[in-house]
């Protein structure tokens, strides 16, 4: 058997008039790696037919930094820091995958406050990355105001992170076992400040973005993901929720104290920009839903169940445990050799699964729509190349 | 062009009045008119935005809003983020592709040293400043949106003491903008507070240690 | 469906599969490279199993068995089972067959395994190195890799 | 020196007792040219200062306007540390842009690129030398005025479309290609709703227009057909100036900066400047047009209320006109996203151009009845 190994160069164009009744020439041209539509350095080469996009070839490794690899060289506590660098809008999110998987291989214990205070966490801060992404698909559509008003109502969120953590953005602060640092005496107040505040900003938003003729002109219709699709594609979160899938780990297989409290999972029906819109504003006002539930409720307990200072040694094995980001599903995957540092190393990133889908749906539309769809897609390039 | 020179001696042909005059004028107009160019690869440019993009921050006071997506028309590179093998050229063309005068900081430790990407990562570089000559450095994990401003008064303050006219292909070693350890809240207002009114004691820098100099690009 | 039933229902379709006991924190099994397209097909498209995701797909460099290690790890949004998929090549001739036709994210997890491991996909539409650049030497996630760039602490 | 203290003498007559004698800087110049001919090139290169001056003040008072509104409507103060509330930012950054390195690039066609940024700033100059800011000041006074405007308006496409073309990038060319389509299509809307008070004032002549308008503004004058004609020609201005959410050629989130990817320093701001002078330029010939350009704001009968109308200078009124439109344009800018390019054609073609076409009818047929609120004034 032997097997070709392809390079860029292997690319060609058709003939003039291949893909369209006129006879035009087609031509490539690079969006990225920096360029304002591609939030980062993804690049996407796009072959196009004046306007039309007619194939999309996204060209990664602009800012693969070696995580992994670097992840199989330090200890399991040093390995959070790592995660926090990936996805940085779901940084919590990412330090609590990486404590599920490590409390589990070597039994860990947790209590019922620090499963709250997780809980709580993991929501604020899908609340901060949603308004954020809010902001930026208004930029992308044109619109540079919303992304000034998702940016604010983003800070007060940072505020309270900032209080009990000390970070701003990568937070370090879901450790194995616990937690870095108990909750500040200001957090529960401050927090409830935030979603009296929050609510009818949310309605603002609809009524500034969300029923505005021209929003929904350019995302309704538009770059349409069946639900096999989605599957095949192995999206998740709210790409793979718009498209009509109710798959939801929080719902599905609850984790923290989701199983606790009342929540519906937010799901869309034609799978197109808009759906992919709507679930995410939906996401934003259960996510409200859900910290109220709990924040009267945090119990007392110690904020952290192991002693800090000990290595943690995970009996040899693989370990893959996942959880839902505010972009979809997070797994992470360790093998153990029984030492104090993970034999391999391995994230099972969202965005990865979510932006090759973009090669099927962005196919036949305008270089506007690839753009709008991108954004709709809510992608984080680091998470991409890790 | 890339061979250090040392800097005239003192007194040397730049006591010119009207010269002198006019180099303030470009350079507070240099100064004023920082227009950065939309560049951010990972966690930094986040904070990049909070700072340029945010109301409660408002980079716009400084009038440093327009962010062109151009480097054509950019004057300031914020490099905001880790940069990889990968991507070190296009760093590069970017920072080339800008017209002069340009002006590069730096945010973070990974565009500083590699920050938590030092050991064992095959792709990362450790520090920006082999691939683009770096005028003002901000510490941070990510530099919070107030450092990146201490950043920018900072560049400011070294465009305001850079001659222009006589010498314009000077430039600097790069100079780290982090507040001194153990600094209250108040003195760090009362640093900004001096950077902003101008009022900085700048020392001549031709007249200074001429070890400070190094011929660019 | 439940582990154990799961199994058995598996193992009865699919004679060549051995069920791994231990060291897993789910059902797995491991299969022979010769067998994979198969069994992949069957597992997708048999109702009772249905696993229509591919979660996510890596290789374990076992460098002291000579060994590389492919994990697929499978789930079906219809029943929400998992299966993790095992599968064992030689490190020194690393070829197995693409999956890309059943699962289309494949595609790019086996670009991705083949640019940090150099695992070759036989019938792979695309296989292109997806982070590193076209003429970088070596497969850095491999135990061994070593160059001159790469700062290690030992 | 008569014409100089008559010029005065006028002024000062017609800001107290409200007669104005409507006469161009080049009618002036016309008139003593044959026995002062220095007086002539004096009026002439006065007309040229005052309009070069009001260019760069207009300019950077736009981008300063802009900046700072923009800044209060995203809930931030925009420019403040340069001058007295950032007054200065504007006077920094020209100054900035002068002395900053011009690049052209190495393949693109360089005569050409030199060549895009001078039409554009051009076609607004020209453009802005026939506004009739007062009725004793306006440079020269076309009698085919609006078709001047729309002939000059067409030059500035070029330069758009050459600065893409010979940039030899392809975001440019693709910015271009989409800055010729568009302005070319909403050209034909704008004419035509123009043309509607060509109509109704019987005249090409801007001066002659605005003095038509005495008795009351053509945009209630002429029921429907001026209201709908108003707005078409703001949506089809709006489109032709480049700004959202027709901002589709330089569209920051698609195409980097479009048509002026590759330029840099001095011909960046032509073309920076060129769009807001075009902006003063769409909405003073709206004002001039549809909202009585200098003419005071009147209601018949209420002869006190008339007369406090009349007693602000009319350089005031044409000015409050001018930024009332040049606001909304502003205000459409931060608040609306950016359309398709598909979907922009669409609203030209299948929607625009009709309604303009059956106003047209409609107005005519106005005219031919008569049935409108005054009549044409002799």
């Amino acid at each position: 058997m032997s097997v070709k190994v392809k390079t860029l160069d292997d690319l060609t164009l058709p003939p003039p008039g291949a893909d369209s009744p006129l006879s035009t020439q087609e031509y490539f041209i690079n969006m990225g790696p920096q360029h304002p539509a591609t939030h980062g350095v993804l690049r996407l080469l796009l072959r196009l037919d004046g306007e039309n996009v007619r194939e999309v070839i996204p060209v990664l490794g602009y800012i693969h930094r070696g995580i992994e690899k670097i992840g199989e060289n330090s200890s399991y506590r040093q390995t959070i820091h790592l995660v926090d660098r990936l996805d940085y809008l779901s940084a919590l999110m990412n330090n609590w995958v990486v404590s599920m998987v490590v409390e589990r291989a070597a039994g860990i214990e947790t209590n019922d406050r620090i499963e709250y205070i997780r809980t709580i966490m993991a929501e604020l801060q899908r609340l901060q990355s949603h308004t954020l992404w809010w902001g930026v698909i208004g930029m992308d559509l044109g619109a540079f105001t919303p992304f000034l008003y998702g940016f604010r109502d983003r800070e007060y969120a940072t505020d309270i992170f900032e209080e009990t953590i000390g970070a701003r953005l990568t937070m370090n602060y879901i450790q194995p076992g616990g937690l870095m640092n108990d909750i500040h005496p200001n957090f529960v107040k401050r927090t409830k400040e935030f979603l009296e505040y929050l609510k009818p900003k949310i309605d603002e938003y609809d009524e500034l973005v969300s029923g505005n003729a021209i929003i929904q002109k350019r995302l309704v219709n538009i770059g349409i993901l069946s639900a096999e699709d989605a599957i095949s594609f192995g999206t998740t979160g709210p790409v793979l929720r718009a498209s009509g899938v109710p798959y939801d780990l929080r719902k599905i297989e609850p984790y923290g104290v989701y199983g606790k409290v009342e929540f519906d999972v937010a799901v869309g029906q034609a799978g197109d920009s808009w759906d992919r819109y709507i679930v995410r504003v939906m996401e934003m006002r259960e996510s409200v839903k859900i910290i109220e539930q709990l924040i009267d409720n945090i119990p007392e307990g110690d904020y952290m169940t192991v002693k800090v200072a000990k290595a943690i040694k995970p009996p040899e094995g693989r370990y893959y445990g996942h959880l839902e980001t505010a972009r979809g599903v997070i797994g992470c995957f360790i093998v153990s050799d029984g030492k104090d540092k993970p034999y391999r190393f391995h994230l099972r990133t969202p965005n990865f699964n979510n932006l090759w889908c973009l090669t099927k749906i962005a196919k036949g539309w305008k270089i506007a729509d690839l753009v709008a769809i991108a954004s709709s897609l809510d992608i984080v390039i680091p998470d991409i190349d890790r | 062009m890339g061979i250090e020179q040392t800097a005239p001696a003192p007194g040397d042909s730049n006591s010119n009045f009207l010269l002198t005059t006019l180099d303030d004028v470009v350079s507070w107009a240099r100064k004023n008119s920082l227009w950065p160019l939309t560049f951010g690869t990972s966690c930094c440019a986040i904070e990049m935005m909070m700072a340029t993009g945010a109301s409660r921050h408002d980079i716009s006071r400084f009038g440093a809003e327009v962010v062109r997506a151009t480097p054509r028309q950019a004057d300031l590179l914020i490099v905001a983020g880790t940069i990889v093998k990968r991507m070190a050229p296009v760093l590069r063309r970017l920072y080339e592709q800008m017209a002069e005068p340009r002006y590069v900081i730096a945010t973070g430790s990974c565009t500083i040293s590699g920050g938590p990407f030092i050991y064992h990562s095959y792709t990362t570089l450790r520090g920006i400043s082999d691939v683009v000559p770096v005028d003002v450095f901000v510490p941070g994990c990510p530099p919070r949106p107030e450092a990146l401003f201490y950043g920018i008064l900072t560049l400011q303050k070294l465009i305001q003491e850079e001659e222009t006219i006589g010498k314009p292909g000077y430039r600097r070693k790069p100079v780290t903008a982090a507040l001194p350890p153990n600094m209250s809240i108040d003195e760090i207002k009362e640093e900004m507070a001096k950077l902003l009114e101008q009022q900085a004691i700048v020392k001549d820098p031709l007249k200074g240690d001429s070890t400070e100099f190094m011929r660019g690009r | 469906m439940e582990k154990a039933a799961l199994l058995e229902t598996i193992t009865a379709l699919i004679p060549n599969a051995k069920v791994i006991e231990e060291g897993v924190d789910r059902p797995a099994i491991e299969l022979p490279p010769a067998h994979l397209p198969e069994a992949a097909k069957l597992l997708h498209d048999t109702d009772d199993f249905a696993f229509d995701m591919l979660c996510a797909h890596t290789a374990i460099d076992r460098i002291d068995d000579g060994k590389f290690e492919l994990i697929y790890q499978l789930y079906s949004t219809k029943f929400h089972h998992y299966l993790m998929l095992s599968v064992k090549v030689d490190r020194e001739h690393p070829v197995v067959p693409s999956v890309s036709s059943v699962w289309r994210i494949a595609q790019w997890h086996e670009r991705e395994v083949y640019d940090l491991f150099g695992v070759l996909y036989d019938n792979h539409p695309d296989l292109r190195r997806l982070f590193l650049e076209d003429d970088w030497q070596g497969h850095p996630l491999r135990k061994d890799y070593r160059d001159d760039f790469m700062l290690t602490m030992e | 020196m008569t014409a100089f203290s008559s010029f005065l003498f006028n002024y000062l007559n017609g800001v107290t007792a409200n007669v104005y004698e409507p006469v161009s800087v080049a009618t002036r110049a016309a008139e003593v040219w044959a026995h002062e001919p220095w007086l002539a090139i004096g009026w002439l290169a006065l007309g040229m200062a005052v309009m070069l001056g009001f260019l760069v003040v207009i300019g950077m008072g736009l981008i300063y306007g802009e900046r700072k509104i923009a800044g209060h409507f995203q809930c931030r103060l925009g420019p403040m540390r340069v001058g007295w509330h950032g007054l200065l930012q504007v006077i920094a950054d020209t100054l900035k842009l002068l002395v900053k390195e011009d690049v052209v690039p190495a393949k693109a066609d360089k005569v050409l690129h030199v060549l895009a940024p001078v039409l554009a700033i051009m076609a607004t100059l020209l453009a802005l030398a026939i506004v009739p800011a007062t009725p004793w000041f306006q440079l020269i006074d076309v009698n085919i005025g609006v078709i001047y405007v729309t002939a000059v308006g067409s030059i500035g496409v070029l330069g758009v479309l050459i600065g893409g073309w010979s940039s030899n990038n392809k975001w440019s060319l693709l910015g271009a290609m989409r800055a010729g389509a568009q302005i070319i299509s909403y050209e034909v809307s704008a004419t035509l709703a123009l043309l509607i008070i060509v109509l109704f004032a019987g005249s090409l002549q801007l001066s002659t227009i605005v003095e038509s308008q005495a008795d009351g503004w053509w945009i209630w004058r002429s029921h429907l057909a001026g209201i709908v004609a108003f707005f078409t020609f703001l949506i089809a201005s709006t489109a032709e100036l480049n700004r959202t959410p027709f901002d589709l050629p330089e569209g920051e989130s698609e195409l980097t900066a479009g048509f002026h990817t590759e330029y840099s320093g001095m011909r960046f701001a032509f073309f920076f400047l060129a769009e807001f002078i075009n902006m003063f330029v769409a909405s003073a010939i709206a004002a001039t047009l549809f909202l009585g350009g200098w003419m005071p704001f009147q209601i018949a009968g209420l002869d006190g209320f008339n007369a406090v109308m009349q007693a602000i200078p009319p350089g005031v009124w044409f000015a409050v006109k001018t930024g009332g439109l040049i606001f909304l344009l502003m205000w459409f800018r931060w608040t609306f996203p950016r359309l398709r390019i598909d979907q922009l054609m669409g609203l030209e073609w299948k929607f625009l151009l009709p309604v303009g076409f059956v106003n047209l009818l409609f107005a005519a047929v106005l005219i031919l009845m008569g049935w409108y609120f005054a009549p044409i004034p002799a």
